[in-house]
């Protein structure tokens, strides 16, 4: 039962990475892209939470403290992305990171 | 200890060049002959080995592999009787020439340059001649080499000499590099005859006190020393302008007339026979080194007497016929009397010496070489005439003059020999053939030269005879060329050419088959007679267009076509294989590189192209890279690390 | 007690905080002067080093505070940090790298704006950098790097006005996102794995458990997460355009500093719990299980990686035009050879890397900062447009010259040393390693190409006729920066020649290192 | 107590050699006087053997050996180790006399002077530093310095396509040396020396299984090889020295090329005999290969410099024949002959240049009867080529003579091919001086004239060691003969 549990459970998870990824690798709207990464890093929060549960010894850190530092985290690195974007679109106007390819080669 | 004061002498003179140094060059050689003269004669009285080693070259510890004994090149000096008389003649007519020159060289640039190269030829050759070793031998053999190359190159602005001068040293080059390799064989031969002090550890000295070093090894018939043998003997034929190697000495007659009497006739081109005898006496020749070396000798006596048959240009009729002689030589050598050879050597190297300095009295007066051009010279040039005649007539080997004994002694020893080798028949036939060319040619050029009222040619200036400094040596050579035969009836004398002590028979001097004798004389007239008969009175034969004998006359004016083939080999095998390497060189190996470094520019290129400048892009990379690593850790290293089992 | 122990175990990075927040309230108060920013950071960052240095020189480098060495009985629920000497190596080589920098934006235009953020974000980043040296959980050192992450990231943005350097930040932050995220679920995995993020946790479970697919498929994560901080192909591409876009002094920074966070990350990661855990574990992969080394396999997919990132950065360097652009792939081969000393992880290799780290915040560093001193002179991008400035400026085209030919391993620079070490060592440890030292070798003298092409360029072509009469180029660099250049210079030449000092106190450290996980 | 002689030697270089990048106008004067003081020192030093080491037998042993520690790791140990024995003592005369040679050659120089002869300074210093380092990692360094001013000056002073020259003999030497690094640190390591030095290398080795002496050599002798250089792995040579100026060309020719060929002795053939006896059939390959392909490719070309380099190559060919003998004498023999190869081909390489910039061309069929305008200079190119083509009397024919009678008693009639080539050899040559030096003066520039001092100095120079040792080898071989290492037991 356990077994199966954490087997699904992390299916989840990595659903929701993969997720995540997909938005990063597809999305060329910065804000869209940032809620992606959100996603990505929701997944690894839930391990975290998920682990901590099930695994009957904890040594060190437990997952939920991890988890809780983690949500910390992603919202500090939404913030700085949110910084970016809006210097961007001071910038150019535009948050398509499609139009922001003159470094190349 | 006297002969090293002759080299240092005559080094000595290399350096001063006072104004053109000509008469400075005479002193020293006049100096250097005195004492030829003195060893000559303390060798006549005390026939001895006389072997000073005072200078070691390079010396190598023995080690406990391949040279126990170490080994040790040594220069040293060797007086014995062979090199007191090669000493004489070297000197004699080294002086005779260098007197010779002060009138003949009169009027040339470079004249401190030649009399330089002059003195240092004498300076090796006489070196040359003393060497009590093979390597020091070989040390001199080189250095006349090259004092020829630069004399053969005197007038190097013509294109003419300066190639000639490349061919004879090329030419040559092959034989000594053969010649090494002989050395290289004699020092094994000396590691596997082994015990005591070994030749090598030594220096490669030819005796040890008066027995030869390598004594134990002559008269074997190993295949090594058979190989060794045939070394020396490609030497010989390289520095002696002997068949296939003779193609350089015709041409060598670019060079000024005394050189041509001095270092093409008389000494160095002697040189190659002198090895053959040193290398008879002390390292020793097998049976069929003999073959070989008479086999070289006999057809390449008769082969340069036929192309001197026809040849228009007196020089080189004369060089053919110095080809021819030391094909005598090497006859000799080679059929078991060496000593009979260094006779020969002897008395051509005075009467050839006499040809080439009359020849060169004539050319000093008309200025052409062309016999054709000249004729009717004899009341001008009477001395020069005389000078002449008599060579001609020691070269025909007509008695009383000097090459009459020699050769003489020549055909009999050959013909001795070939009563016990059958094998030698056909070269002795061919001995005595050239006895009737040698006759005929050099009375064709006399006669054309000499003979009849007047020049053929108008435009030639108007002859004259030759300055005194020039008459001289002819006076002096003349003389030599006619008693020079007669020496060895001087006993103290004789004991000088009967070294025989090592192996060799004694030669038969004087003692002649009479029948044989006469039969060579009387072809030796013969020839002058048809001479005579086809050129005498300024007569001039016309061989008729469609004669039979023209494509044969075509064949001998073209030299068997043999220089041309050498250099259609060279032009065609070897600068054409060098010109392929060259290519290769260039496009393919050069080519190979340059093809990578585009491939590595163009992998570049492609590789960048991935830096798009799209975020998405590199996201995608490292989306890639984890799936990649994903795969490769869960899934591909499993099953590799379980079929390589593991460390 | 508690307080003192704090306080003494984070001295340095309390320094630099202290520095930091000096800055800013600095700011907020209204001062405008640059020098003065950058007085207070390079006398923080001085001060920090100075205590770093303190530490290693009276503790002697055997003796860990924490963690005592070779101690397995430890509570495992020890701590998150733990000052080991290497620890301590890599603080002082991090704060170098922060020192040379902020130095050298002493000169930088006086009435320029975002001075504050600046510095402060160059000390935000070194403490993120002086935390991870010091980390003793897998959580930790992450948050560590993702402190330095979002300075950085900042950092390469702050003038806000630059279209360029935007979207520099703009690309790394999100393949900084990605990574971060891919290292924290990777870190969940083992968490899932092991049950515990500590170091020394991760370290005896391995023992005890074996390596799980769970575990490995963390590592793989891992791998990708760190990687992309020490731009390992193919996590690298970000690499390139953020050094290029960026700032000059922030690139030196970037390339210089903030890099060896990861390859001190994975010196935690890699060395401590996977290499140094025993040999032989038991090994599943999703199907099944066997009692195969496991480290055999991750050292296999570093090595592969290792070999890729030199080779890949050295060919894409062959013909690169611009002057950054060509040291940012330079950097990335230079991440490569790096890892050898992870892959061969014997205490001679973690030797060579951690002086291949030293040489390389010199060299990288140093020729960034001389980018920046060039371009400040009106010169061009273009490795062409450098043409004929070895006759125009001699000696900072002199350090130039001798940072790259360190960089491209010549003799008698500390680049040349620390190759020398790193692929004895690859050499040493025999086996496959030794194709590592090959093909380290060989890039090297791939590399050579294209250092020469730039030497060429500097010293044997003839100038453009317009640069030749351009008098800005005679203007001096500033103090501050000439002073950085030269410290980078001196350091590059002296440990060429005499390394000993540093190398002995490194090959104690990285021995001390190896012997805690054991 | 003793002085550190070497490490004196070596300051003397390094400080002339820093004092002249110093010196604007004074470069060449300080360059010179550097020069000569080195050469002195060389001098003195060989004058202080008055009781030579002699051969000892069993380990390497030699002179003047100083050692200091530099790095020491637990599990690396490397010193500052120098030392000398027969070998190194005549590369180092020869790097003493090229250098004062081609200062002197330079003397009117034009373009930075100062950086010209501090670049040349810094390469005899690398060269000297190789002979005299017996610490693998001491002996790279010195390795590569070398590279750095020899790309300097083929790049900054050379021909028109100077800078794809420099860049192939960079390219081609790094990567070679590399290799060579890699069989060096794998011989440490895998034989498990104690420490770097060549003394403990050198017995460690002995412990060195056939199979990993075999690879082992087979590194070395790529790494070494290419500066000698092999073939097929040489075309950088010609090129280098056809762009390099004539200093460059000296030295490259000189110096350079024996740093390959003392590698190989050194490191490769002393280290590793039974490595070495597996790949004697690869090293006779090679030999003939460059011995033959070096002859005939030179055969073909027009231009003086591109013909003397392919000679090179042949010459370093027997060179390489005599080290794959392996014998005392073949040994003997091809350190006689690099030394007489440096002399020889740096006498040629500086009369090509002369030919150059007083003709305006090096084309050969361009050139005729130089020996009527430019007497001297046609001397000197004679001179060198009949050394060169192995006349007695001069400096090669003692060294090729042995080289060849050390080959014959190896491998028999093989030393045919050389001697064969020697013809060859001779021809080029000939031809060459008979198109160039004879026949009527062609092409001659209204400003030809014959030698300037400086140029005639450095020549004569060479011309006196050429002579000199050609009829006196002996004092050379006594300096190889009676040095320590020539009494390896190893070495039949």
């Amino acid at each position: 039962m356990t077994e199966l549990s954490v087997a699904s459970l992390l299916f989840l998870s990595a659903t929701l990475l993969a997720i995540g990824l997909f938005g990063i690798l597809t999305r060329r709207n910065f804000i869209l892209l940032l809620i992606a990464v959100e996603i990505g890093m929701n997944a690894a929060i839930l391990n975290f939470v998920y682990f901590a549960g099930f695994s009957g010894t904890s040594h060190g850190l437990s997952g939920q403290a991890i988890a809780v530092v983690l949500v910390g985290l992603a919202a500090t690195e939404v913030a700085v992305g949110l910084a970016i974007v809006l210097a961007l679109n001071r910038q150019r106007g535009s948050i398509n990171i499609g139009d922001a390819t003159t470094l190349k080669l | 200890m006297a002969v090293s004061f002759v080299l240092v002498g005559l080094l000595g003179d290399r350096l001063k060049k006072l104004e053109h140094g000509g008469w400075v060059a005479v002193g020293f050689a006049g100096a250097a002959m005195v004492v030829a003269v003195l060893v000559v004669a303390a060798e006549m009285l005390h026939p001895s080995h006389y072997s000073d080693q005072s200078f070691t070259w390079l010396q190598l510890p023995g080690s406990p592999g391949a040279f126990p004994n170490g080994f040790s090149l040594v220069i040293g000096v060797l007086v014995d009787p062979i090199s007191a008389l090669m000493l004489l003649v070297v000197t004699v007519v080294g002086f005779l020439v260098m007197l010779y020159s002060i009138g003949y060289m009169h009027a040339d640039r470079g004249l401190p340059r030649y009399y330089a190269e002059l003195s240092l030829f004498l300076t090796a050759m006489t070196g040359l001649v003393v060497s009590d070793n093979l390597l020091e031998f070989f040390l001199f053999w080189e250095l006349v080499g090259v004092c020829s190359y630069f004399l053969i190159g005197f007038y190097y602005e013509k294109p003419s000499a300066a190639s000639a001068a490349k061919e004879a040293f090329l030419v040559t080059r092959v034989g000594d590099v053969l010649f090494l390799l002989g050395i290289f064989i004699y020092f094994t031969i000396d590691a596997t005859a082994g015990g005591g002090l070994g030749w090598a550890a030594s220096g490669f000295k030819f005796v040890n006190g008066s027995t030869p070093f390598l004594a134990g090894a002559m008269g074997g018939s190993s295949t090594l020393q058979t190989v060794a043998g045939l070394m020396m003997l490609a030497g010989a034929a390289g520095k002696s302008a002997q068949f296939p190697l003779h193609t350089w000495l015709p041409d060598a007659m670019e060079g000024p007339t005394t050189v041509s009497a001095l270092i093409h006739a008389a000494t160095m081109v002697a040189a190659g026979v002198y090895l053959l005898v040193v290398a008879s006496l002390f390292l020793g020749f097998t049976p069929d080194d003999r073959l070989a070396i008479v086999a070289v000798g006999g057809f390449t006596t008769f082969f340069a007497a036929t192309m001197a048959v026809v040849h228009p240009d007196i020089k080189r009729v004369i060089a053919y016929s110095t080809i021819s002689q030391l094909g005598y030589m090497v006859l000799a050598v080679g059929a078991g009397f060496a000593m009979v050879g260094m006779y020969h050597l002897f008395t051509h190297a005075f009467f050839k010496a006499l040809l080439f300095l009359a020849a060169g009295s004539v050319i000093h007066a008309v200025g052409t070489q062309d016999l054709f051009k000249m004729g009717g010279l004899r009341r001008p040039m009477r001395v020069t005439a005389a000078a002449f005649a008599i060579g001609a007539l020691s070269l025909s080997g007509i008695p009383p003059f000097a090459g009459f004994f020699s050769k003489d002694d020549v055909l009999s020893s050959v013909y001795t020999a070939a009563q016990s080798h059958p094998a030698y028949w056909p070269f002795l036939i061919l001995a005595y053939a050239t006895v009737f060319l040698t006759a005929y040619y050099i009375f064709r050029a006399f006669f054309l030269a000499f003979s009849g009222d007047k020049t053929r040619d108008p435009t030639l200036p108007h002859p004259h005879e030759a300055p005194w400094v020039m008459r001289l040596p002819l006076y002096i050579l003349s003389g030599l060329a006619i008693v020079a035969g007669v020496f060895p009836f001087v006993p103290s004398f004789a004991s000088l050419l009967s070294i025989g002590a090592n192996g060799n028979v004694p030669p038969v001097f004087g003692t002649t088959d009479l029948i044989l004798s006469a039969l060579s004389v009387g072809l030796g007239a013969a020839g002058i007679l048809l001479a005579q008969a086809l050129w005498g009175n300024g007569r001039v034969y016309v061989l008729a267009p469609e004669s039979a004998l023209q494509p044969v006359r075509t064949i001998l004016l073209n030299r068997y076509y043999m220089k041309a083939g050498y250099d259609e080999l060279g032009l065609r095998l070897v600068y054409g294989g060098s010109r392929i390497a060259d290519f290769f060189e260039r496009y393919v190996i050069d080519g190979t590189i340059r093809g990578i470094e585009r491939l590595a520019a163009r992998l570049s290129g492609t590789l960048r192209q991935g830096q798009t400048g799209l975020v998405s892009d590199y996201a995608s990379y490292v989306v890639a890279g984890v799936v990649g690593l994903l795969i490769l850790l869960l899934f591909v290293a499993p099953f590799v690390l379980a079929s390589v089992g593991g460390p | 007690m508690f307080e003192t122990d704090f306080i003494a175990t984070f001295t340095p990075e309390l320094l630099v905080l202290g520095a930091a927040l000096l800055i800013f309230l600095l700011d907020v108060v209204g001062v405008r002067r640059l020098e003065a920013f950058g007085a207070v950071a390079v006398s923080g960052i001085s001060l920090a080093f100075l205590a770093v240095v303190a530490d290693l020189g009276f503790a002697p480098l055997a003796v860990l505070r924490t963690i005592p060495a070779g101690s397995v009985d430890l509570p495992l629920s020890a701590s998150l940090t733990a000052v080991t000497s290497l620890g301590l190596v890599f603080q002082a080589i991090f704060l170098v790298s922060a020192f040379l920098v902020a130095l050298a934006s002493l000169s930088r235009p006086s009435g320029e704006r975002g001075a504050a953020v600046f510095f402060g974000l160059v000390l935000m980043a070194t403490l993120g950098m002086l935390l991870a040296a010091v980390a003793n959980d897998l959580i930790f050192l992450l948050l560590s790097v993702e402190v330095t992450g979002i300075a950085t990231y900042l950092l390469v943005g702050y003038t806000r006005k630059d279209a360029r350097s935007l979207e520099a930040a703009m690309k790394f932050y999100i393949v900084g996102a990605l990574s971060s995220t891919l290292s924290f679920f990777g870190a969940s995995l083992l968490f899932g794995a092991y049950g515990g993020t500590g170091f020394l946790v991760l370290a005896r479970q391995t023992a005890a458990l074996g390596y799980p697919a769970l575990a490995l498929a963390g590592y793989a994560l891992l791998i990708a997460g760190l990687g992309f901080k020490l731009t390992l192909v193919p996590f690298h591409a970000w690499a390139v355009d953020v050094y290029d876009g960026a700032p000059d002094d922030v690139s030196a920074f970037l390339a210089g500093g903030s890099k060896k966070i990861g390859i001190f990350a994975f010196f935690l990661v890699f060395v401590g719990p996977v290499l140094a855990a025993p040999a032989l574990g038991r090994w599943c992969s999703l199907s099944r299980c066997s009692t195969l080394q496991l480290p055999a396999t991750v050292e296999l997919a570093l090595g592969i990686i290792a070999i890729l990132t030199m080779t890949v950065g050295n060919v894409l360097a062959l013909m690169q035009p611009e002057m950054k652009r060509l040291l940012a792939y330079s950097s990335i081969s230079q991440a490569g050879y790096m890892l050898i000393g992870v892959v061969v992880g014997t205490s001679a290799a973690l030797t060579g890397t951690t002086l291949q780290v030293v040489a390389h915040v010199f060299m990288k560093a140093g020729a960034f900062l001389v980018v920046a001193a060039v371009v400040g002179l009106g010169v061009g991008p273009r490795v062409d447009d450098w043409k004929g400035l070895g006759r125009r400026r001699p000696y900072l085209m002199l350090a130039f010259a001798l940072m790259l030919l360190s960089l491209a391993g010549v003799p008698l620079t500390v680049g040349f040393v620390s190759k020398f070490v790193l692929f004895s060592s690859a050499v040493q440890a025999e086996g496959w390693f030794v194709w590592l030292a090959v093909a380290g070798l060989l890039n090297s003298a791939l590399s050579v190409f294209y250092y020469v092409r730039v030497l060429k360029s500097v010293y044997l072509d003839a100038p453009a006729p317009s640069a030749a009469a351009d008098a800005r180029l005679d203007r001096p660099i500033g103090v501050g920066r000439t002073a950085a250049i030269a410290i980078a210079v001196i350091a590059i030449v002296a440990l060429g020649i005499d390394p000993q000092p540093i190398l002995g106190g490194i090959q104690s450290a990285t021995t001390h290192f190896l012997q805690i996980g054991a | 107590m003793t002085l550190p002689v070497l490490s004196l030697m070596l300051v003397t270089l390094l400080g002339g050699t820093l004092l002249t990048f110093a010196s604007r106008d004074r470069a060449r004067y300080v360059a010179l006087a550097t020069s000569v003081a080195f050469l002195l020192e060389v001098s003195a030093l060989l004058a202080s053997y008055t009781v030579w080491p002699g051969p000892v037998n069993g380990s390497p042993g030699y002179a003047d050996l100083e050692s200091y520690s530099w790095i020491h790791l637990s599990w690396l140990s490397i010193n500052y180790t120098v030392g000398v024995d027969g070998i190194s003592l005549i590369l180092i005369l020869l790097t003493a006399f090229l250098q004062v040679a081609t200062v002197v050659y330079s003397w009117e120089e034009s373009k930075h002077p100062e950086a010209y002869h501090g670049l040349v300074l810094l390469t005899c210093l690398g060269c000297f530093g190789v002979f005299i380092a017996l610490d693998v990692l001491l002996f790279f360094l010195f390795w590569e310095i070398v590279l750095v001013p020899m790309f300097f000056l083929i790049g900054v002073w050379g021909g028109p396509r100077r800078r794809y020259a420099a860049l192939k003999f960079f390219v081609y030497t790094h990567v070679a040396s590399i290799v060579m690094l890699v069989g060096l640190l794998a011989l440490v390591f895998y034989s498990g020396a104690k420490s770097f030095d060549f003394a403990s290398v050198y017995v460690a080795a002995r412990g060195l299984s056939a199979t990993v002496q075999t690879f082992l050599f087979l590194a070395l002798f790529f790494g070494f090889g290419v500066k000698f250089p092999i073939v097929p792995f040489h075309t950088w040579l010609p090129d280098a020295h056809v762009e390099a100026p004539t200093g460059g060309s000296v030295l490259l020719a000189g110096l350079l090329l024996k740093l390959g060929g003392y590698g190989l002795i050194r490191w490769a053939v002393e280290v590793l005999p039974v490595g070495m006896a597996h790949l004697t059939p690869l090293l006779y390959v090679v030999a003939f290969a460059m011995i033959v392909w070096g002859s005939f490719v030179a055969l073909a070309q027009r231009d003086l410099k591109r013909l003397v380099a392919y000679s090179s190559i042949n010459h370093m060919g027997i060179v390489l024949l005599a080290i794959a003998v392996y014998s005392q004498l073949g040994l003997l023999a091809a350190v006689l002959l690099m030394f007489a190869h440096g002399v020889v081909s740096a006498l040629l390489f500086m009369a090509s240049g002369s030919v150059h910039h007083t003709f305006g061309t090096r084309d050969i069929s361009k050139l005729g009867g130089i020996a009527r305008t430019a007497p001297i200079l046609a001397t000197m190119v004679m001179v060198g080529s009949l050394a060169s083509l192995g006349l007695p009397a001069l400096i090669s024919f003692p060294a090729e003579f042995t080289a060849l009678l050390a080959t014959w008693d190896r491998i028999g009639y093989w030393v045919l091919v050389p001697l064969v080539i020697l013809v060859v050899t001779a021809a080029f040559y000939l031809w060459m001086m008979q198109r160039m030096l004879f026949g009527p003066a062609r092409n001659v520039p209204a400003t030809a004239h014959d030698l300037p001092w400086y140029e005639t100095s450095a020549m004569a120079i060479l011309l006196a060691l050429i002579v000199i040792y050609g009829i006196l080898p002996g004092f050379l071989v006594n300096v190889i003969v009676n040095s320590p290492v020539y009494g390896f037991p190893g070495f039949p």
